[in-house]
C-alpha cells in the first residue's frame, strides 16, 4: 500500500483574496472563525492551509500568519467559506481573536502539499495535537468516501486545549482522547494509546498534525508497526509561498541525500519518516550545499 | 489641462545598456526564480525578474529559524540557499526566458574567482538582461570579511565581473548600507567598472527569542527589510545619485506601493525592486507598476523618466 | 518554587560610578529635561533622566519640518534646538534636582573646546549622576564631518571630556549605528578614557514629501528612530558587549515595552533608555519599569543584573 | 483692552485616558467623533486640543494625531466624552473614519495654550476655516458667558467642507459663511466679508483656527483695524506634549526677539501679530540662537 498524491482537481494554485468575517466563535482555548472568501474552498485539499494578514490597513506586521484549513464550503448562499481554528498566541493571533463579523481579512490559499491520500481502503490513524485536529476532519472525510476506516486520536495539555472532539465521533469509528493532565480521556500523551490502536486496528497509514515532537513520536510509532505516516509540521514562514527559504526542514529524499526543503511547498504534509526529526533547526553534516569543514561561509 | 490617462504613461526604462518595459522588478531573494509568484501574475509583466543570489556550488543555507517579524519589518538569514550555477542555468533561467519575462540575474561568490566564474557563464547565456553583484558575501580570502563593507574589496569584485561579463550585458552593483559612507562605495565599484548601483541590501540586526533570551536566528544576526528601512534606502539612493548624478540607480528596500516607488524615483532611482512587500502580498510587484502609473498619471506626468531625481534641487531647480 | 512578586525583584543598577535604582531612563531629546513629563509622572521613580543634548550657546535648531512619520518609526531634524548651558545650569539641572531626579546630561558641541568646556561646567555641578556625550555632531574644525563617524575624532572628543570630568562623575560615549564598523568606534572611545557606551543614535535617513516629491524635512535628511531600529540597536549592542564584555553599555532604540527592555539587557546593556515611544506613550518610561520587573519575576529572576548579557553564549554559557 | 490667559481651573494638566468611542457620525466631508474618556471634559479650555493614537494594538503609525476639542461633557451617565471633528486626510485619520462604538482609542488630553479671553465684554470675530470652525463654539459659550458679542465668519473651498453652520447661529449673534466655489453663502475667502464686519460690529478681538495661509490674512485684517488676534495654528506635531522640539514656529516674544517656539505647548493658540507667518518653514535670520554666518552647524 503506497498512498499517492491526492488527485488533481481543477481549478488550482493558490489566490489571494480579500475576504469578509463571517463568524467568530470562542471553542475552549481556540477561536473558529470563518471568511467568506471566493475560490478558496473549491481549491482546498486536507492538510492545505491559508495564510492571512494581520493587523489591519497600518499594520506594523507585515508577514501573514499561516493555519491549517479546517473546512471549506464551496460558494453557496454566502460565497465560498475558509474555516480555521487558532490559538491567541502572539500579537498577530492576539489581534485575530479581535475580529468581528464584516470586519476585512486578506487571505491567500490554499498553500501547501497535502495529505497524501491511499488508494485502497486501508485503515488510519488521525493523530492531532491541541488545534492540530482541525485540518483531519476534511481528511476523515476523505478517507471515509474511500472506504478507508479512520480512527482518531487526539491528545491536549488539558481539556480546554482539545479540539473537535465531538466532531470526531461522527468522523470516526474510534476516537482516543489523552489529556496531559488528566482532565479527561486518557492521562498522558497521544502516544500512549497509539502503539495498542494500531495493532488492534491495523492500521497502515498514521496522519498526523501537532507540535514537532508529537509529530516525531508518533512517526517513530508508525514506523516500528510498519505503518506510513504522513506528518504536517510547523515551521516559521514568512512567505508560504515558496520564495524565501525561511521554512526549510532537513528531508530525505528519495536518493537518500539529505535536503533543506521548504516546508511551505514541499510541506506542510511529510511523509514522517522523511524528515530527520532529530536535526530540525540545524543543517546536518552532509546535507546537500552543506558547509565543507574548513571552508568559512 | 486633459487628464492624463494611467494606461497613457509612459512607463519605458533605460539601465545602462538594459531596455526595460516599466521600472518594476522583484528583489533578489524575495521571488526566488519567479515560477511560484507566475501564480499570482505574469512574470513577463515586470520590467525585470532579479533572481536569488547565485552561487557556484550548491548551498544548504543556514540552519533555522531563519526569519523573525520585527516592526514594520523582518530579519532573515538564509545564508544563501541555492542550488548552484549548473542547475540554475539548467532549469530556472531557461523557464525564465520561455515565459518572456526579462532575467537580472543575481551573483554571489566567496572569492574573486567564484564571481568570474559566475559571471562568464551567466553574461554569456542568451537572454540575460543583466547581471546584479551581490557584494553582501563573505570574502573567504580574507579572513571572511563581507566584501561590500570595504571600497577597495567592493571594488576589486566589480573590476573581475565587468571584466568578464560580454559588453552589452550591464553590471550592477548592489551594495550594502552598513558602511560609514555608500557614497565611497559607489564612487570605488563605479571607478572600477560597474554600469550602475543597486541600493540597498540589507541592515545587519539582531533579534532576541523572549522565551530563551538568545538570538532567536540560527545565523545569530540577520538581514533587516520591509518598509522599517525605506528611509534609509531612500537616503542612500539620495546621497548617491547626489553625488553620481550620472549613475543609473536601482532603488530597494521597502517599496509596498505604488507611492513608495514614486519617492524612491523622486530621491534619483532610475527603477525599484519589490522585496519583502512580496511576502504580505504576492501581486505586490504588478501592483506598484498599476500603481505608479496612476501616481504619475495624477500628477500629469507622461513619462517616468521625467520624474527620476525630481528631490534634488541642484538637478532639478523648482519650477517657478 | 515559590512566585517571584515583582514588587521584590531588585532592580538597582551600577554603571561605572554611577548608582541607579532602576535601569530605565528617557533617551536623550525625547524628555526635554524632564518637566514635562512629571505631568504624567514622578521624574524621580526613573533610573535616570538624560536631558536633551545641551550645547555652549543656545541654538535655534533647524527649519521645520522637523518631523516625518515612517513605517514604525519617525525621522528628526531637530538641529539640537536648546538654550544653551548657562540657562541649563540655571533652570533646567536645578529643577531636575529639586524633584529628587537622577539627571545624565547630554553633552554636544562643535569643537574639542566646546566639549571640554561643557564637561568642566556641568561635570562640577553637583547632583549630576553621569555625562553622556553626543558625537552625532559635525566637527566644524574637520570640515563638518560628525565625529561619531571616525573613531579617531570620536575618541579625541572623549579623551578630552574625560580629562576635564570630574573623577567620580562617569562619562558615556554615544554612538552612532552609521558606520562600517561599530565595535571598532566602540573599542577607540573606551581606550580613550570613556567609562562607558550608549547605543545607538539615530539612523540617517529621508523622507518624501508625496506632494512636492521634494525632501521632507527643512534639514533634508533626518535621524531615524522607533521600534524600526530595534533590530539594528540590538545588533549593536550585542557586538559591542561581546567584543568587549566588561564594558558598561546603554541600549537604546524602539524600546516601547518591558519586554524590548529585557531583550536590550539579554544583549548585554546594563541599562536602558525610551526615547520616542514616549511620543506614542507620555507614560512608557515607568511602564517599562513596571513591566520590566513583571517580566523578571515570571521567568524568576531576582535581580535585574542576572539577566545582562545571557544571549551570549560564551559569557553565559545555557544551564544544563 | 488686552486679552488675558482663561482663568487657572483646577484640575489642571493632561491625562492619558484609554478611552472608548461613543458614537461616529459623518458630517459633510468630516468625522464628529465623540470618545467617552473621563477627567479630559474637566480640564479642556477652548483652543485645547487632544492627540489620538491610531492604528490599533500593532500599529505601524507610532505617533498621535492631534485634534481640535470641538465640545465637552462632564462626567454624566456615559462618563465624560471629548468630541472632535475630523478630515480623513492621510492613513491615520482614514483609519479613525472606521472606528465603531464601544472600539477602544487612547487619548492624550487636554494639551496646549488655549485661545485667551478678554476681561471685558467686548465684540469678537471668531473666524473658522473648514473643520477649524470646531474650537470656536467652546469659546463662543464662553465669550457669551463673558457678555461679549459673537460675531462668526465660517469659510471653506465648498459647503460640504464647512462644519457647523447651523449650530453657530445658535453661538453667535451673526453668522457669515464664505465658501471659494459659491456652493454657499458669498464666494470667496474669510477674509472678504471680514474688514466690513469688523468695522459694522466694532471687533476688538478676532479668533481664527484653519489652514496656515488664512491664519495670516485674518491676522493682517486684525491688525490693520487696529483689533487683537488669536490664532490657533497646526505645524507637524511628533509629541504634542512639549518634549520633542518638532512643532515649532517663529514667534516674537516681548522683548522683540524671535524665538523657534513650540505650537504644542506655547500654542497652538499665539497672538497672531507675534507669528512671524512669512517665515514659518525657516530659522529667520536674528533668531534666538540661529547660525550665525560662516560658522557650520
Ligand atoms: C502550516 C502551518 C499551519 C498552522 N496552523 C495553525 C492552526 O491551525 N492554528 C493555529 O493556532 N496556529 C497554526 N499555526 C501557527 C500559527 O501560524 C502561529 O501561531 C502564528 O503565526 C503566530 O502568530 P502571532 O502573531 O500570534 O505570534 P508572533 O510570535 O508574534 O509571530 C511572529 C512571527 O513568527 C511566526 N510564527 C510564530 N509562531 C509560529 C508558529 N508556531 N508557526 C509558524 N510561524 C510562527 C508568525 O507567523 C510571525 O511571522 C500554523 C503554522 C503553520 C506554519
Ligand atoms: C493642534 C492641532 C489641531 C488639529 N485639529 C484638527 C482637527 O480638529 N480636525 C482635523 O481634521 N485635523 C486637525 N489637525 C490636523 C490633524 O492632526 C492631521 O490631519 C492628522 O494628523 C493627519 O494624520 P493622517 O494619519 O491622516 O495623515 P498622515 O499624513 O499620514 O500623517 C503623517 C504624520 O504627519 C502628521 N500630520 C499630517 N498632517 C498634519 C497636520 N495638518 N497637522 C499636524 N500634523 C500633521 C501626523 O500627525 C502624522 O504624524 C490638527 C493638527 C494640530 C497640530
Ligand atoms: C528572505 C530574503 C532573502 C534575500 N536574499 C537576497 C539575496 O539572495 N541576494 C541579495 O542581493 N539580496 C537578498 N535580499 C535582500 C533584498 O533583495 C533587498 O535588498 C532587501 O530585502 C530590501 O528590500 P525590501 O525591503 O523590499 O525587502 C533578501 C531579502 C530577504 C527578505
Ligand atoms: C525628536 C528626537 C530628538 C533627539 N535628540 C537627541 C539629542 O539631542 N541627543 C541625542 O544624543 N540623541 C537624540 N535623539 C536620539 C535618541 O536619544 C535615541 O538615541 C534614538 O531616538 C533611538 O531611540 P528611540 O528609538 O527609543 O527613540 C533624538 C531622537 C528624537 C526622536
Ligand atoms: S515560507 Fe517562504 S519559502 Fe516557505
Ligand atoms: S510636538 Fe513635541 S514639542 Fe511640540
Amino acid at each position: 500500500m503506497t498512498p499517492v498524491s491526492a488527485e488533481a482537481t481543477t481549478p488550482r494554485g493558490p489566490l489571494q483574496v480579500e475576504g469578509e468575517v463571517f463568524s467568530i466563535k470562542r471553542v475552549g482555548d481556540y477561536f473558529h472563525l470563518t471568511v467568506v472568501a471566493d475560490g478558496i474552498a473549491e481549491r482546498a485539499r486536507p492538510g492545505s492551509f491559508v495564510a492571512l494578514s494581520v493587523g489591519g490597513p497600518i499594520s506594523g506586521a507585515l508577514l501573514r500568519r499561516a493555519f491549517s484549513i479546517y473546512r471549506v464550503r464551496p460558494a453557496g448562499v454566502y460565497g465560498g467559506t475558509v474555516e480555521i481554528v487558532f490559538a491567541a498566541h502572539g500579537p498577530g493571533t492576539t489581534w485575530m481573536a479581535q475580529l468581528s463579523p464584516h470586519d476585512p481579512v486578506n487571505v491567500v490559499g490554499p498553500l501547501g502539499h497535502p495529505f497524501a491520500q491511499p488508494l485502497e481502503p486501508v485503515s488510519c490513524a488521525l493523530v492531532g495535537g491541541g488545534y492540530g485536529s482541525a485540518p483531519l476532519f476534511a481528511l476523515a472525510e476523505r478517507l471515509r468516501e474511500r472506504k478507508c476506516a479512520v480512527h482518531m486520536v487526539l491528545g491536549a495539555a488539558t481539556e480546554s486545549r482539545l479540539f473537535g472532539t465531538l466532531e470526531a465521533k461522527r468522523a470516526a469509528q474510534s476516537v482516543t482522547v489523552t489529556t496531559v493532565d488528566g482532565s479527561v480521556g486518557i492521562k498522558g500523551l497521544v502516544t500512549d494509546p497509539l502503539p495498542a490502536l494500531m495493532t488492534r486496528n491495523g492500521i497502515e497509514v498514521v496522519y498526523s498534525c501537532g507540535p514537532m515532537g508529537m509529530l516525531r513520536a508518533v512517526t517513530e510509532v508508525a514506523t516500528a508497526h510498519g505503518a506510513w505516516s504522513q506528518t504536517a509540521v510547523e515551521e516559521s514562514m514568512a512567505c508560504g509561498i515558496g520564495v524565501c527559504m525561511t521554512c526549510v526542514v532537513p528531508v530525505v529524499g528519495d536518493d537518500n541525500v539529505t535536503r533543506m526543503v521548504r516546508s511551505c511547498v514541499d510541506g506542510p504534509v511529510f511523509a514522517g519518516d522523511r524528515v530527520r526529526w532529530d536535526d530540525i533547526g540545524t543543517v546536518p553534516a552532509g546535507t546537500h550545499g552543506a558547509p565543507r569543514p574548513g571552508r568559512p561561509r | 489641462m486633459t487628464r492624463l490617462r494611467p494606461e497613457d504613461v509612459d512607463l519605458t526604462t533605460v539601465l545602462a545598456d538594459a531596455h526595460l518595459d516599466n521600472p518594476v522588478m522583484t528583489a533578489s531573494g524575495c521571488a526566488a526564480s519567479g515560477r511560484e509568484l507566475h501564480q499570482f501574475f505574469d512574470v513577463a509583466e515586470l520590467g525585470a525578474v532579479v533572481t536569488k543570489s547565485i552561487m557556484r556550488d550548491p548551498r544548504s543555507g543556514r540552519a533555522t529559524p531563519r526569519m523573525a517579524e520585527t516592526p514594520s519589518g523582518m530579519l532573515n538569514s538564509i545564508g544563501l540557499q541555492g542550488p548552484g550555477i549548473d542547475s540554475f542555468l539548467a532549469t530556472d533561467l531557461p523557464w525564465l526566458l520561455q515565459r518572456d519575462a526579462r532575467p537580472i540575474v543575481s551573483i554571489a561568490g566567496g572569492s574573486l574567482g567564484e564571481y568570474a566564474e559566475l559571471a562568464r557563464r551567466v553574461g554569456n547565456t542568451p537572454g540575460v538582461a543583466a547581471i546584479e553583484v551581490n557584494i553582501s558575501c563573505p570574502n573567504v580570502e580574507n579572513r571572511g570579511l563581507v566584501f561590500a563593507c570595504d571600497p577597495f574589496q567592493a571594488a576589486r569584485v566589480l573590476a573581475v565581473v565587468r571584466r568578464d561579463t560580454p559588453r552589452g550585458v550591464p553590471v550592477f552593483a548592489k551594495l550594502s548600507p552598513d558602511v560609514t559612507s555608500i557614497v565611497e562605495v559607489a564612487a570605488a565599484v563605479m571607478e572600477a567598472g560597474a554600469d550602475g548601483l543597486v541600493l540597498i541590501n540589507t541592515l545587519l540586526g539582531l533579534h532576541i527569542d523572549p522565551a530563551t533570551l538568545r538570538p532567536s536566528l540560527g545565523g545569530v544576526t540577520g538581514g533587516l527589510s520591509g518598509p522599517a528601512v525605506k528611509p534609509v534606502a531612500l537616503r542612500a539612493v539620495w546621497q548617491a545619485t547626489q553625488a553620481l548624478p550620472s549613475v543609473p540607480v536601482i532603488g530597494v528596500g521597502g517599496i509596498r506601493t505604488g507611492a513608495d516607488a514614486l519617492e524612491f524615483l523622486a530621491a534619483g532611482a532610475s527603477a525599484v525592486q519589490v522585496g519583502t512587500a512580496i511576502f504580505n502580498d504576492p501581486g505586490a510587484p504588478v501592483r506598484v507598476i498599476r500603481e505608479l502609473r496612476q501616481e504619475l498619471a495624477a500628477r500629469g506626468i507622461a513619462k517616468v523618466s521625467e520624474v527620476v531625481g525630481r528631490a534634488h534641487p541642484s538637478l532639478h531647480p523648482p519650477s517657478p
